[in-house]
This record gives structure tokens, C-alpha cells and sequence, in this order.
């Protein structure tokens, strides 16, 4: 089993790295403009890494998916659902700091906000996984079935994720980091809050994968 | 072997290699070390306590569900057959195969004639009927007919594609003393112009392989 | 409460949210631990061997 | 081909022996039918709303009955001589066209009826009829491929609500979105963008399940 979880030098680093940016997103930068409240404005720098890593979750989901039906390697199942279940965290974790952002910009917590809309249905779609995931009693059965499920879902999580809310108007700021409305100062702590929240990601999903290799010799014994 | 017309050309000299077969589900090991070799001609008998795993080797041997471990050739002269393409020589009779109760047995033979691209015609379909003794049955629905009537249906099921290999898990379960013997002309037949392999634990049977493979230790 | 006490809680729900699933996660962990060291990795009991033995082939001769 | 046609015309001489679709569908129409008329009365409602609703009561019929095509197959055990007859794409494509052909009957049945206890003007009948058959389309292919799914796992029935449901996200607001133009009379050309999303979203669903679908019938 390849290491768990990160060295100790990588630890630092992603202690240190989140610590600074945090730092920098309260002292670091000024209020920004454009925004009803400006200095919360600053809830972006942890609302939009977040909900990228629920998206890069649902995609190594999908990827392993693709690699446990080609070889049948129960290695690449432990993966597809480590994946899922990070993407299903952060996508929780999404929608939380969604909703808080949602009430301090425009009051409402909850307004059916096309992009709130598409991250629920998204936990709908792999809560269904997780589903049926538990409804398959038979180890090979159990990741065939849920990796066509995986692959089957990637086509409404990308519809959810990047069609949905474009088609419909959206009071979302999201497009502000792409067409570069953010200041400088802003796009360097946004970009690091970024790398530091990806590499937050890796740490725990290899924890994760360790948690599933463990669990599936322990449950080959408990079989009998 | 009469080609049917029109239906894929079906091969006559098909050879079965098994080597260092195993199965098991988690932790539970049904067998293992099993291997054979069978040319047409020869017929192999497969027995064991009940649950040693008869049922799942001839599954696996039907290319319907994986080996833990070890490997399964069928060959057509020298070439290998793609796991995909296994159906079509294979014809099984097995009391977990179910019909359409819905349909009529002519229904029946007609619908898994035609999804196996073959072209049979009522006639022929009445004589396999008429082989396996239920030549007035024909109208019937399948979920009318007796514990009996089905094996023979799943007889007549098994050999409409004229199978090269035919595996029989416990063929004569059910049946009547005619039914016994229809069963064993089938499996005479088979023996004379393909492989045969049958499951069972009756011990007359037991009798008839070339071979013997005994599960269960 | 003020702009800034809201990106404090954003903050910290994220951070409660991690927290809760690693500390799963390690109970995960020992939980498989304690099991692997109760039942170490003995070996899954082997399957019967199969035995194949010449038949007499009398089918066909009735 | 000929295959998935064998398929397809066994599938509907057996739902047309023992009905066990029809019915679930015909009651689940009906009874859906005289609740959102009895809830609308005689006020007129906008186009969106109506188009919604439209689109609701399509889904819950399709979820009600397209199952039944594999678990059928899995609960009588038919699905052993299936598998050992049949290519696993020819099953697909033959499940496929009958869950197609029995939502499509379905809505031309259901539709018109809707729009009739809805008093709804239909301004561009054809586009209508265009969004209802590449919806039927999206519906029934997801439906295909999760109901293969399920029959395959435990608590059969109760799981496909669950897992067809979110897939169908994309299909219903497209689907809606055109039907809101078509009531409203809107030209073919003012659609297109939900009319190219329900085409493509068919077509990848058709594909991606021909490609996985052996993985899930065979073991």
C-alpha cells in the first residue's frame, strides 16, 4: 500500500500554506468593489476553491469509474468512491458557504438561484450513488453497477455544473474571477487559496483511499 | 452438422480446455484445480455434495459469470472463441432457466430463434417440440405447463441452435421415466456429435461420463 | 454582525466540515486497524480441491 | 439489428399479454390528471406553469413504469436465457425502443388531455410535438439504463425513483423551457437552444449506455 495520507514535509507545507491564506484573506486585502457588502466580498477566497473541489471529486469519481470497468481492479473502486465521497464533502460544504454568501450579498440565504438549483441537484445525483451503492451486497456487483452509475452521472453533473447556469441568468458573481474583474491583489490570495485548498483535498483523500484499502481487508475476513 | 440456413454457420469441431479453475465469492471458496480438456465425443460428468459449486462451474463454463481464478478455451480447430461469441455454442438446460410464461412455446422457440439469427420454420420447431414430447403443447403458454413439461421445454430451449456443447445441470430432475429417457437420447446425441458435460448427483448418471469431476473434496 | 464576522463564520463552517469527516475518517482508520489486528490477515481458507478421475462412459449404450 | 427489433416486439407482446406497464401508467395518468385539474380549476396559468406541470406528470409516469422492463426480466428469471441468447447491445437497444415507443404512446395520450383540463392555448403545435418526442426521448434513455441498474441490485423498486430522478434534472428544464415556448407560440428558431440540449443529452445517454451497458447485464 503506497503511503498514507502526505509526508510530514508536505503536512507542514499545507498547514503553513492554508494558515497564510487565511491570514491574507482577512488582512491581506482591502473590501472589494462591486459587491453589496464589499469586505465579505472576501468569503470567495473559501466558497469558490470549495465548490472546485466538489467538482474535481465528481471527476475522479467518473475517472476511476472508467478504469475499474476496464481492468476489474477493486483498487480503482476504493478510489471511485474515495473520490465521490470528497466531492460529495465539498459539495456539501458548498452549498453551505453558498447559502451564508447568498445572505450577506442579497440577503437571502435561499433563493433558488440557478447556481443554488444545480448544487443541490448535484447532491441529489451522488447521494443516489451512495445509494446504490449500499442497495449491491456483492463486492463485484456493488463497483461494477455504481462505476456505470459514476459514468452514467457525469453527463448531468457537467450539464448541472457549467450549462445550467449559464443558460439561465444568474445574480452569481462566479464570472467576475474568469473575465479577471478581480483586483491584483485579490486574484494572487484567490489563486493560492486555491493551490492551498487542492492540496488540503489530496491529503485527505489519500487519507481516504487508506480508509478503503484497510476496509476491504478487514471486510474480506469478516465475509466468511 | 446441418448449417441452418441463412443462420450463422455452426461449427462442428469445438474443443473445451479448463486449466486451474477456481471460484469464490469473498472468502467463501467453492473449488479450485479444476481443469479438463474435451473433444466432440466426449462427455464429462461433474458431481459433489449439494453446494460444492456444480451449478456455478457450469455457469462459468456458459461464459455468464467470471473465475475467481484459472482459465476457460473454447477452440474451433485452432482458433480461440472471444468470450463474447461463447453463446453460440453453448445450449444449457438448468433449473434457474425460465421462459416467457406469457408466450406460447412456439412463441418462445420462435422469439430466441429469431434474437440468435436463425431461421427456423414452424415445422422445425414442431419437430424439436415433437423430440422432446411436447408436440401438442405447442399453443400452449409456458406458464401453464407442469414442473415436468418445463425441463422438457428447456430441453428443446437448449437445442435449437444445435449447440456443439451442451451442459445439462441436473437434466433429469422432475421428469417422468419418459422423460428420463428422452433425456437421455438428448444427451446420447449430443455425445455422438459435440461435448456434453452434465452436473448431477444421480448416481446412474455418474455412469456415463468419459470423465468424472468430483467438487466439494 | 459585521461583513467580516460573516467571512468568519464561512470560514469556520468550511473548517467544521473538514474536521467532522477527518475525525470519521480516523475512527475509520482504527476501527479497520483493530479489526486487522484481531483477525490478522489469515489466509481465506482454500476452497475443496477438485479431483478428476476417468469415467466408465457408458452413455449411449443402452 | 434484427436482434434489438426480436427484443423490442417480445418485450411488447408480453406488456400487451399482462399489461403490467400499461396499467401502472394508464391509473398514474389519470389519477395525476384529475388532481392537477381539480387543483387548477378554471383559472388560466401561465405558459411556464403549465409547461411544468406537463413535464412533472411525464416523469412521475415515465418513473412508474419504465422499471419494469428489465425487472420483469430479473424478478421471473428470464433474463438467464436472455443473456444466453442475446448480445447485451441488442438487449439495450431493444429495451430502449419499447421504453421509447410505450412513453411516447403515453404522452400522446397524456398531453393533449393535460392541455385540455389546463384550457391551454398551444400557440406552435409542431415545435410542441417536437420537444414532447426528443423528451419522451432523454426520459426514456436515462430510465433505460438506470432500470438495468436497479434490477440488477436490491430494493429494486424502491432505488429507481432515486437514481433516475436527479439524471432526468437536465431533460425536465429543457424540456420545459421548450414547452413554454411552444405554448406561447414561439418560432422553431426561438427554441434551439433547448431543442440542441435535449437532442445532445439523448444522444450521449444512448451512446454512454451502449458502451456500459454489458458491464451491468453480464456479471
Amino acid at each position: 500500500m503506497e503511503r498514507i495520507g502526505l509526508s510530514t514535509g508536505w503536512r507542514i507545507v499545507c498547514g503553513a500554506w492554508m494558515a497564510g491564506v487565511i491570514a491574507a484573506a482577512f488582512i491581506g486585502v482591502g473590501p472589494a468593489a462591486g459587491f453589496r457588502e464589499p469586505e465579505a466580498a472576501r468569503i470567495l477566497f473559501f466558497h469558490v476553491p470549495v465548490a472546485w473541489l466538489a467538482v474535481l471529486g465528481f471527476l475522479g469519481a467518473t475517472f476511476h469509474a472508467v478504469r475499474y470497468l476496464r481492468r476489474r481492479n477493486p483498487a480503482a473502486d476504493i478510489r471511485a468512491v474515495a473520490s465521490a465521497e470528497m466531492g460529495f464533502l465539498f459539495c456539501v460544504l458548498a452549498t453551505l458557504s453558498g447559502a451564508l454568501f447568498a445572505r450577506v450579498q442579497w440577503g437571502a440565504a435561499w433563493n433558488w438561484d440557478p447556481r443554488q438549483t444545480s448544487i443541490v441537484a448535484l447532491l441529489l445525483v451522488y447521494a443516489a450513488y451512495f445509494t446504490l451503492r449500499s442497495a449491491v451486497a456483492e463486492p463485484e456487483r456493488r463497483a461494477a453497477l455504481s462505476a456505470v452509475y459514476a459514468i452514467v452521472a457525469t453527463l448531468p453533473m457537467l450539464f448541472l455544473v457549467f450549462i445550467l447556469p449559464r443558460v439561465v441568468e444568474s445574480l452569481h458573481p462566479a464570472d467576475t474571477v474568469r473575465s479577471g474583474g478581480m483586483s491584483p491583489d485579490y486574484r494572487v490570495v484567490f489563486f493560492a487559496a486555491l493551490g492551498a485548498f487542492t492540496l488540503l483535498y489530496l491529503w485527505i483523500y489519500r487519507l481516504r483511499v487508506a480508509v478503503g484499502e484497510l476496509e476491504r481487508v478487514a471486510c474480506r475476513h469478516s465475509m466468511k | 452438422m446441418r448449417s441452418p440456413d441463412g443462420g450463422p454457420e455452426v461449427p462442428a469441431e469445438v474443443f473445451l480446455a479448463v486449466r486451474d479453475l477456481a471460484k469464490s465469492f469473498g472468502r467463501l471458496g467453492l473449488f479450485r484445480g479444476v481443469s479438463f480438456e474435451l473433444s466432440p465425443g466426449e462427455a464429462l460428468v461433474v458431481t459433489g455434495r449439494n453446494g460444492s459449486g456444480k451449478s456455478t462451474l457450469v455457469r462459468i463454463l456458459c461464459g455468464l459469470l467470471r473465475p475467481t481464478r484459472g482459465s476457460i478455451e473454447y477452440r474451433v480447430g485452432e482458433r480461440l472463441v472471444p468470450g463474447r461469441d461463447v453463446k453460440r455454442l453453448v445450449g444449457l438446460v438448468s433449473p434457474d432457466l425460465v421462459l416467457y410464461e406469457e408466450l406460447t412455446l412456439l412463441e418462445n422457440l420462435r422469439f430466441f430463434a429469431r434474437v440468435r439469427g436463425l431461421r427456423r420454420s414452424d415445422m422445425e420447431l414442431q419437430t424439436l417440440l415433437t423430440q422432446v414430447g411436447l408436440e401438442s403443447e405447442g399453443a400452449r403458454r409456458a406458464g401453464t405447463l407442469s414442473t415436468g413439461m418445463r425441463q422438457r421445454l428447456r430441453f428443446a430451449h437448449a437445442l435449437l441452435h444445435e449447440p456443439p456443447v451442451l451442459l445439462l445441470d441436473e437434466p433429469t430432475a422432475n421428469l417422468d421415466d419418459a422423460g428420463v429417457a428422452m433425456a437421455r437420447a438428448c444427451m446420447a446425441r449430443q455425445r455422438s456429435r459435440g461435448i456434453l458435460v452434465v452436473a448431477t448427483n444421480n448416481r446412474e448418471e455418474l455412469e456415463l461420463g468419459d470423465q468424472i469431476l468430483r467438487l466439494g473434496g | 454582525m459585521s461583513p467580516l464576522h460573516e467571512v468568519m463564520v464561512v470560514v469556520l463552517v468550511i473548517w467544521a466540515g473538514l474536521f467532522a469527516y477527518l475525525w470519521r475518517l480516523d475512527t475509520r482508520i482504527r476501527e479497520g486497524a483493530r479489526q486487522q489486528r484481531e483477525a490478522p490477515g489469515d489466509q481465506p481458507d482454500d476452497a475443496p480441491e477438485a479431483v478428476l478421475e476417468p469415467g466408465p462412459g457408458r452413455l449411449g449404450e443402452e | 439489428m434484427a436482434e434489438a427489433g426480436a427484443v423490442f416486439l417480445k418485450d411488447l407482446q408480453q406488456e400487451l399479454r399482462n399489461r403490467y406497464a400499461l396499467n401502472a401508467m394508464a391509473l398514474f395518468a389519470i389519477t395525476t390528471l384529475v388532481v392537477v385539474g381539480f387543483a387548477v380549476g378554471s383559472q388560466a396559468l401561465p405558459a411556464s406553469v403549465v409547461a411544468a406541470l406537463l413535464w412533472v406528470v411525464l416523469l412521475f409516469t415515465a418513473v412508474a413504469s419504465l422499471s419494469r422492463v428489465f425487472l420483469r426480466e430479473e424478478e421471473t428469471g428470464t433474463a438467464l436465457a436472455l443473456r444466453l441468447a442475446v448480445e447485451p447491445e441488442h438487449v439495450y437497444l431493444g429495451k430502449l425502443l419499447f421504453n421509447v415507443v410505450l412513453l411516447g404512446a403515453m404522452a400522446l395520450v397524456v398531453a393533449p388531455l393535460f392541455l385540455a383540463v389546463m384550457q391551454a392555448r398551444v400557440g406552435n403545435p409542431g415545435l410542441l410535438a417536437l420537444v414532447l418526442l426528443l423528451g419522451c426521448i432523454g426520459l426514456a434513455a436515462a430510465s433505460t439504463i438506470v432500470a438495468a441498474i436497479i434490477a440488477r441490485a436490491a430494493a429494486r423498486g424502491a432505488l429507481f425513483g432515486g437514481l433516475a430522478f436527479p439524471l432526468l434534472l437536465p431533460v425536465l428544464i429543457a424540456a420545459t423551457g421548450g414547452t413554454t415556448r411552444a405554448l406561447e407560440g414561439a418560432p422553431l428558431g426561438a427554441a434551439w437552444a433547448e431543442l440542441r440540449l435535449l437532442l445532445s443529452f439523448g444522444v450521449v445517454m444512448i451512446t454512454a449506455s451502449l458502451l456500459l451497458f454489458e458491464h451491468v447485464w453480464n456479471e
